[in-house]
């Protein structure tokens, strides 16, 4: 409470930068400073660098959904994302900083008995794994979101919906600046506006980075740069198994209290929350082709309003106020591409198209445990790029069609 | 709506109007590649900023196919061109 | 108060318009807005701020600001000092606990400031955890604005209009309309848009004029969206004219958002537009010409002006307003304090620039001006008048120096942020705009930075000590004002496919559900296990004119569908069928149907429902990748399709055909395909199984599908649903493509190793299979019985030693085997014929036995009878 | 060798086809009319190669691609422009079509250029292929599956023009 009125700096001013760190994290975005907050707190490895090009947090951990869920379809999956969600739990204490979570639920309404299965399919595979997560029919979904158009004027009306009570919305600004706070506490320089140019390569490790401020040598490298990792990656000579898109979303003016549980129609291909301001956070699927221009398209605008209106047409004269777009780095079987790769000191949290911000915790603590041990933490062995050249691939992706 | 996609048969129109198949790759010739080589063909992509070449159809026009050379950077199209080979006539 | 008639006024003083506004009567004239009738008869707080309920006023009387946000006719968050008035509307206000002048949550103005610095919910109310979900309930009631109307369930009228303009001209002031006008000299095809009133119904010549309107932004390829009211004008224009002209800037000092603090634009609307005198003593502080004018104007309607202070050249060191509740009472200028009720102050004019920078402009701080301007604009736009810069210029808007504590300075309005929340959000460290944007929320509110950009690059500036111009702005994005969802949904349709067939079903009393972009009957009645029965025992009949249906045609058809499929096509006779599955080159599973060898080069091919455009685009690329001489035309919606099926399908069949024989068994065997007429209808008969028994597939053109139905119905074929489809596929083992396979799914994996002909050269796929024969298998799908009569939901996990080993994909009970069957994906070792295995079942496990083949008519003796 | 007679409506016995539009078009007011069981064919090939006969109409959409309205028996057509040697399926069946009146309701359902007509693009939020005729007559072809929601979508937005009774 005291802090309220001390006005104290959340991070140091970024000095010049050393001539060398331990470790080198391309990407001031949540993935990297979680994993160098945890580098750091857990394994006392302090003598670390952050670069990010622009301001923190200005790429996807600054543009997503906010939404937090671990009801994922994969078991390699679900129980990722429930470590995440976990430790999203607990984070705003450990952080010493509100990231306003808030848990009240999330549903992701079935359309179709396609729909119904797919759910299904989540459910059950949750369940087992511990995970809050039930499919349930129109009169509970009445219970838990009144508002919602239960009848059978929408075009698709709503069959039922899976049911996971720990989701909810975060402030996303609030968890890149917590954890860029308590990284520069524990001594991680951050450095903004410093962007990596260059991966000088020595065989199989990373010698220097260079960066539009100079170079620096680099015990080990990180990168956590979402819809940039091609890019990065291709400065060390390496392909991965990315395209990059762009995901847009909007939010409304803000008013009273009117949803509290987050709603997602993948049929709809649309979704909606309110935030503790009041506004609605609505967004809609990636465009379909490859993109690094964030111009955002109005039909994007018209689509989602059109779709959000069949779930709650009282909305339809609350106005859209503010548009953005990120990019999105998505990989061929909507799972991450999290941990080695064939560069010894390189390790890479990519490939999450949609889901990064999720996830953000707990690849700080997987990342950091693998670059301060050397070893792969049990839980993202199966997200290793390495799945890509031997083909074993972790499906997120349940076939949309179905047939007959 | 989203930016103009010159198709060569019906002239500039939204790009919503296509389905786009991303960018062209190289299929492993020969007899049988190594599983690095398909996987390399199959999943991993140049996904460059800048220029790219990629195949698009335009889905909600004249149905045809084509190539078009485009700048992921800023969505500015350079070229299209029909497929090579060419369809036999 | 009215003054005497104005000679631009819009108001009809004819025309009286009442209304409600809080419970109480109240009116104006036709040609007033809610905000200038509200005005006119005395009411001067408008809203109560988002953060410290602070009263407010009119500010920019142009529908820019927060300041005048009420509830009309139950629709939040509207600009009443631009929304025009209408007899019997019901204006509300918002954000208010008890009433506009006596609001209870205004406390928080009082003791809450302190306690409420920038940032503070992130720094407070972290424990205890559980405490949080409180405090959020108490902080999401206190946020937002408006309330939405929960009963609302108009669907309203919104409308969509796409439109070309040679040119289209943003803006009708006088460059505007200049612009305009010149334009149209040389040919039609002008439209000019304009926000304001001043133009609904102008006549320009040769110029369509389009008032009130307001262009909503500008998107990539020339896209201008305008909000007309209920309908939505999608401008593509050859040349885009923005004359957008300039904004003016409010002046930040304490107490600038008092009650009765106005810019001067606002309040020469009120005198000029709604005759109204707008205060009894006014203190005028002008940047610029237009705002000493309006000093003149205020005296002209009567009003005293007791100071008029050009800022430009007699600065002031420190300007406060005092105030009593909440409304101005005197100006304190460098200490002299001049009483009065109103202060009209602005530090300048800003370009209004953002449509331009949408489009792409460059835009670059001026300082000796202290503007931002655009450059560089991209080619088809031209900038005129005021947005350009012309006669802009704004001088410091910071005039707090020899600040107090207490001092409330506003640079945002919207969002009730002051000076020293800028100042401390650097304090802290959130020292590049983009950051203080996000942790203060300046220029996040309702006016999106209209009025509050400016300042806060300015004092930005000031406090960290670098230029206006490395600060720079942040990203321009539409829309340039709030735009309902309504408008940009259009109008309600959603398109649904149908087949030809579909009423019959609805007026069958079929269940209809989506299946895919289709919408198909589920079940005909209650029971679909009564449908089940029919087929098994006698005959059924479904609509399957949702397959989808591709012609392969041309002396190369068989190279590439050789190419296309794993299968071998070239041996196959004219009349034949197989069943076929196609993958990716990755190897995996994409669809599967049947393909029927027509004549030597035609072929057709089916998909599954779902899978058509795709099946069909992904034969066109590879056609066009390759160059074979063959076509691929897509049928599905040509054709209608019919599924006859069950022990009495031939002898139905042979009462609709000119000759019996033609269906004779051994005239018309198993995978055969045949054209008929039945009923009179040509058909491409296909003798297929997918549901077990003798059936026939008849495909026919669309328009013939009641008829075609009709007739079969009436030789007594049941009409069957999806769902008893997929009972009969199950007991079959028939897989799904897309339920029962995944987008990892591959051949062998699914139990089709006998599909792919490795011998071929070559084929989309090939090289993955041979990978994966190689490789150790992980998963197969096989076929079970459950060991107790329970269904298991699709998507069951399958537990091994507590932890998921497999999923089921398919699960149902089937009365013809007796028993509840399904689809699982397994271990491979646990994949033997008999293996038990455990599936989860709510909260226990429930045992299983791997069975392999068909469950019902393993032989296929029925289906080939 | 087959004629693909089970594509062809005309080659059903009389009195046994419909049209997609008909429940939709019941009582629609007069500027809406229904073609769709009007000739028509898909052709594929050297479309240079294809004439028209009398009355007839030749949309090319590409070198390849194009279609050929008939007012004859459309399978006759098909016959005939096969023995030219240009790949030719009847359509009729495939299509829905509409007769429209009026600038502004076009524009109301499609963003097509109106005067660069005929083209193949979005109507009423589905594929759909335009032409124009004199003055302010337009025809417009979707898929017959769509073609319901289509004629639903037209009315709607001839009401909104309040055009429609």
């Amino acid at each position: 409470m005291k802090d309220i009125f001390r006005v104290r700096r959340m991070w140091r001013q970024p000095g010049e930068l050393k001539r060398r760190y331990d470790v080198v994290i391309v990407g001031g975005g949540s993935h990297g400073l979680a994993t160098a907050y945890y580098l750091a707190k857990r394994h006392g490895i302090t003598d670390v660098c952050i670069l990010e090009k622009s301001y923190i947090g200005s790429g996807a951990s600054g543009r997503n959904t906010t939404i937090i869920r671990a009801n994922y379809r994969t078991p390699e999956g679900a129980a990722f994302y429930r470590e995440s969600v976990a430790l999203y739990e607990r984070l705003s204490a450990e952080l010493d900083f509100n990231l306003m979570f808030s848990q009240h639920g999330h549903l992701t309404l079935a359309h179709s008995d396609r729909g119904m299965v797919v759910s299904q399919e989540r459910a059950e595979v949750n369940k087992l794994l511990g995970i809050k997560s039930e499919v349930i029919g129109p009169a509970r979904i009445r219970e838990l979101c009144p508002q919602l158009d239960l009848s059978d004027r929408p075009a698709y009306p709503i069959m039922g919906a899976l049911y996971h009570p720990p989701g909810g919305i975060i402030r996303h600004d609030a968890v890149v600046w917590g954890f860029a706070r308590a990284a520069d506490r524990l001594g991680v320089e951050i450095h903004p506006y410093t962007e990596v140019t260059g991966l000088e390569r020595d065989g199989d490790r990373i010698t220097a980075v260079e960066t539009t401020r100079g170079r620096v040598e680099a015990g080990q490298v990180v990168s956590a740069t979402a819809g940039w990792s091609s890019l990065v990656a291709g400065l060390a000579g390496m392909r991965l198994p990315i395209t990059t898109h762009i995901l847009q979303a909007f939010v409304t003016e803000p008013v009273k209290p009117f949803l509290d549980v987050v709603i997602v129609s993948g049929q709809l291909h649309v979704y909606v929350s309110q935030t503790d301001r009041g506004e609605f956070l609505i967004g809609a699927e990636i465009e379909p082709y490859t993109t690094y221009k964030g111009t955002g398209t109005l039909s994007f605008l018209e689509y989602s309003a059109r779709h959000v209106l069949e779930l709650f047409p009282q909305l339809e004269r609350v106005k859209v106020l503010r548009t953005w777009t990120g990019l999105c780095d998505l990989s061929p079987d909507y799972s991450p591409i999290l941990g080695k790769t064939e560069i010894d000191n390189f390790h890479l949290s990519a490939g999450w198209g949609t889901y990064g911000f999720k996830a953000a915790p707990i690849v700080g603590v997987t990342l950091a445990e693998l670059v301060a041990t050397g070893k792969t933490p049990e839980l993202i062995a199966p997200f290793a790029l390495e799945r890509f050249h031997t083909d074993t691939l972790v499906s997120e992706l349940a076939a949309a069609a179905v047939s007959h | 709506m989203s930016f103009l996609l010159p198709c060569p048969h019906c002239g500039p129109r939204p790009v919503d109007e296509y389905a786009c198949f991303g960018e062209v790759t190289t299929r492993p010739a020969g007899e049988s590649p190594s599983l690095r080589d398909l996987t390399e063909y199959v999943y991993f992509r140049d996904n460059v900023a800048g220029v790219q070449r990629e195949w698009w159809q335009h889905r909600d026009g004249c149905g045809e196919w084509f190539l078009a050379e485009r700048d992921t950077r800023t969505n500015e199209v350079l070229s299209i061109s029909e497929p090579e080979p060419a369809p036999p006539v | 108060m009215r003054l005497g008639p104005q000679p631009r006024e819009l108001i009809d003083r004819s025309q009286r318009v009442l209304f409600t506004f809080d419970g109480r009567a109240a009116g104006g004239y036709t040609g007033d807005t809610i905000g200038s009738a509200l005005y006119a008869s005395g009411q001067r707080v408008f809203s109560r701020s988002f953060k410290y309920h602070r009263p407010r006023g009119l500010l920019c009387c142009s529908g820019h600001c927060p300041n005048c946000l009420m509830t009309v006719d139950s629709v939040p968050n509207v600009r009443v000092c631009v929304e025009p008035i209408r007899a019997g509307a019901v204006v509300e206000p918002q954000n208010v606990w008890g009433s506009l002048d006596r609001d209870a949550l205004a406390v928080t103005d009082k003791i809450g400031g302190p306690f409420t610095p920038v940032g503070f919910y992130y720094r407070t109310m972290i424990r205890p955890r559980f405490m949080w979900p409180l405090y959020e309930k108490v902080l999401r009631n206190l946020a937002g604005l408006g309330k939405v109307d929960e009963r609302h369930h108009g669907h309203s009228r919104y409308d969509v209009e796409h439109r070309r303009a040679r040119v289209l001209v943003v803006g009708g002031g006088q460059s505007g309309r200049a612009a305009a006008l010149a334009a149209a000299t040389r040919g039609p095809g002008v439209v000019l848009v304009d926000e304001g009133m001043r133009l609904r119904g102008a006549e320009l010549e040769g110029v369509e004029v389009l008032a009130p309107a307001r262009a909503l932004g500008i998107w990539e390829g020339g896209l201008v969206p305008v909000d007309a009211g209920g309908v939505l004008y999608r401008f593509r224009a050859e040349r885009i004219v923005v004359a957008t002209g300039a904004l003016e800037q409010p002046l930040v000092f304490p107490g600038n958002d008092l009650v009765g603090v106005m810019l001067p634009d606002g309040v020469r609307r009120l005198i000029r537009d709604f005759a109204i005198r707008p205060a009894s003593r006014a203190v005028v502080l002008a940047s610029d010409d237009d705002a000493l004018e309006v000093a003149d104007e205020l005296r002209e309607a009567g009003v005293a002006v007791p100071r008029v202070v050009d800022l430009r050249t007699a600065p002031l060191g420190r300007i406060e307003a005092k105030g009593r509740r909440g409304r101005v009472s005197a100006a304190v200028l460098d200490g002299r304090a001049v009483e009065c009720d109103l202060v009209v102050a602005s530090a300048g004019r800003q370009p209004s620039y953002s449509l331009l920078a949408q489009a792409g402009a460059r835009v670059e701080y001026e300082p000796s001006r202290g503007i931002f301007v655009p450059a560089e604009l991209p080619a088809g736009f031209e900038a005129l008048g005021a947005v350009t810069g012309e006669g802009c210029a704004t001088v410091h808007p910071l005039r707090s120096s020899g600040a107090r504590n207490g001092d409330k300075s506003f640079v945002c309005v919207c969002e009730d942020v002051t000076t020293k929340d800028v100042d401390r959000a650097i304090a802290e460290g959130f020292d590049s705009i983009e950051l203080s944007k996000r942790y203060t929320t300046v220029t996040m509110g309702p006016c999106q930075g209209k009025l509050c950009q400016l300042a806060s690059i300015r004092l930005y500036a000031r406090t960290t000590g670098v230029s206006e111009a490395t600060v720079g702005t942040t990203t321009a994005r539409p829309p340039w004002a709030p735009v309902e969802l309504g408008l940009l949904a259009g109008p309600h349709h959603e398109p649904a496919r149908r087949s030809s067939i579909h009423f019959r079903h609805e007026e069958a009393g079929a269940t209809i559900q989506w299946a895919g972009p289709w919408k198909r009957p589920y079940a005909y009645g209650e029971h679909p296990e009564d449908e089940v029965r029919a087929v098994h025992e006698s005959l059924g009949v479904i609509d399957v004119s949702t397959l989808g249906k591709i012609l392969v045609e041309g002396p190369q058809a068989v190279e590439l569908l050789e190419r296309l499929y794993p299968n071998r096509f070239g041996d196959m006779k004219p009349g034949r069928i197989r069943y076929g599955v196609i993958t990716s080159d990755g190897g995996r599973i994409m669809d599967d149907g049947t393909i029927a060898r027509l004549a030597d080069d035609l072929f057709y091919v089916t998909t599954t429902s779902t899978g058509a455009d795709a099946v069909t685009a992904w034969f066109e690329w590879w056609n066009a990748v390759w160059g074979y001489d063959a076509e691929i035309v897509n049928v599905t919606g040509a054709l209608a399709a019919v599924n006859l099926a069950g022990p009495r399908a031939r002898e139905a069949l042979s009462r609709l055909v000119d000759d019996p024989d033609d269906v004779a068994g051994d005239a018309f065997r198993y995978l055969d395909a045949k054209e008929l007429d039945v009923a009179g209808v040509p058909c491409l008969a296909l003798r297929i199984g997918f549901v077990g028994e003798l059936g026939y597939e008849l495909h026919f053109a669309s328009p013939a599908g009641e008829h075609l139905w009709d007739r079969l119905v009436a030789e007594g074929a049941w009409p069957f649903g999806l769902e008893p489809q997929r009972v009969l596929r199950l007991e079959k083992a028939h897989i799904i493509v897309g339920q029962d396979t995944d987008s990892e799914s591959n051949l062998l994996s699914a139990g089709m190793s006998w599909l792919p002909k490795l011998e071929k050269d070559d084929f989309v796929g090939k090289l993955a299979v041979e990978h994966v024969a190689r490789r150790e298998e992980v998963e197969r799908l096989v076929g079970f019985t459950m060991e107790e009569d329970v269904v298991p939901a699709e998507g069951a996990q399958v537990v091994i030693e507590g932890r998921p080993g497999g999923r089921v994909t398919s699960a149902r009970r089937s009365e013809a085997v007796g028993a509840v069957i399904g689809l699982a994906w397994l271990p491979p070792e646990r994949c033997e014929d008999g293996t038990r295995f455990e599936i989860r079942v709510d909260r226990r496990t429930v045992g299983a036995r791997v069975r392999h083949g068909a469950f019902y008519d393993a032989s296929g003796a029925r289906m080939r009878a | 060798m087959t004629e693909l007679r089970f594509l062809s409506p005309s080659q059903c016995a009389e009195g046994s086809t419909a049209s997609p539009l008909r429940r939709a078009l019941d009582g629609a007011p007069e500027q809406v009319r229904d073609l769709s069981l009007q000739g028509v064919l898909e052709l594929r090939g050297d479309i240079a190669r294809v004439e028209a006969g009398e009355g007839e109409e030749l949309v090319r959409l590409s070198p390849r691609r194009g279609f050929l309205f008939t007012p004859g028996d459309p399978f006759e057509a098909v016959a005939r422009v096969r023995a030219a040697g240009v790949l030719a399926y009847d359509s009729t069946g495939a299509l829905a079509g509409l007769a429209l009146e009026g600038e502004q309701l076009m524009r109301r359902l499609t963003d097509l250029e109106l005067t660069k007509l005929p083209a193949a693009g979005p109507f009423a939020r589905v594929s759909a292929l335009v032409l124009r005729d004199e003055g302010e007559r337009f025809r417009v072809y979707v898929p017959q599956e769509l073609g319901h929601d289509v004629a639903l979508a037209v009315l709607d937005a001839l009401a909104g023009l309040e055009l429609a009774p």
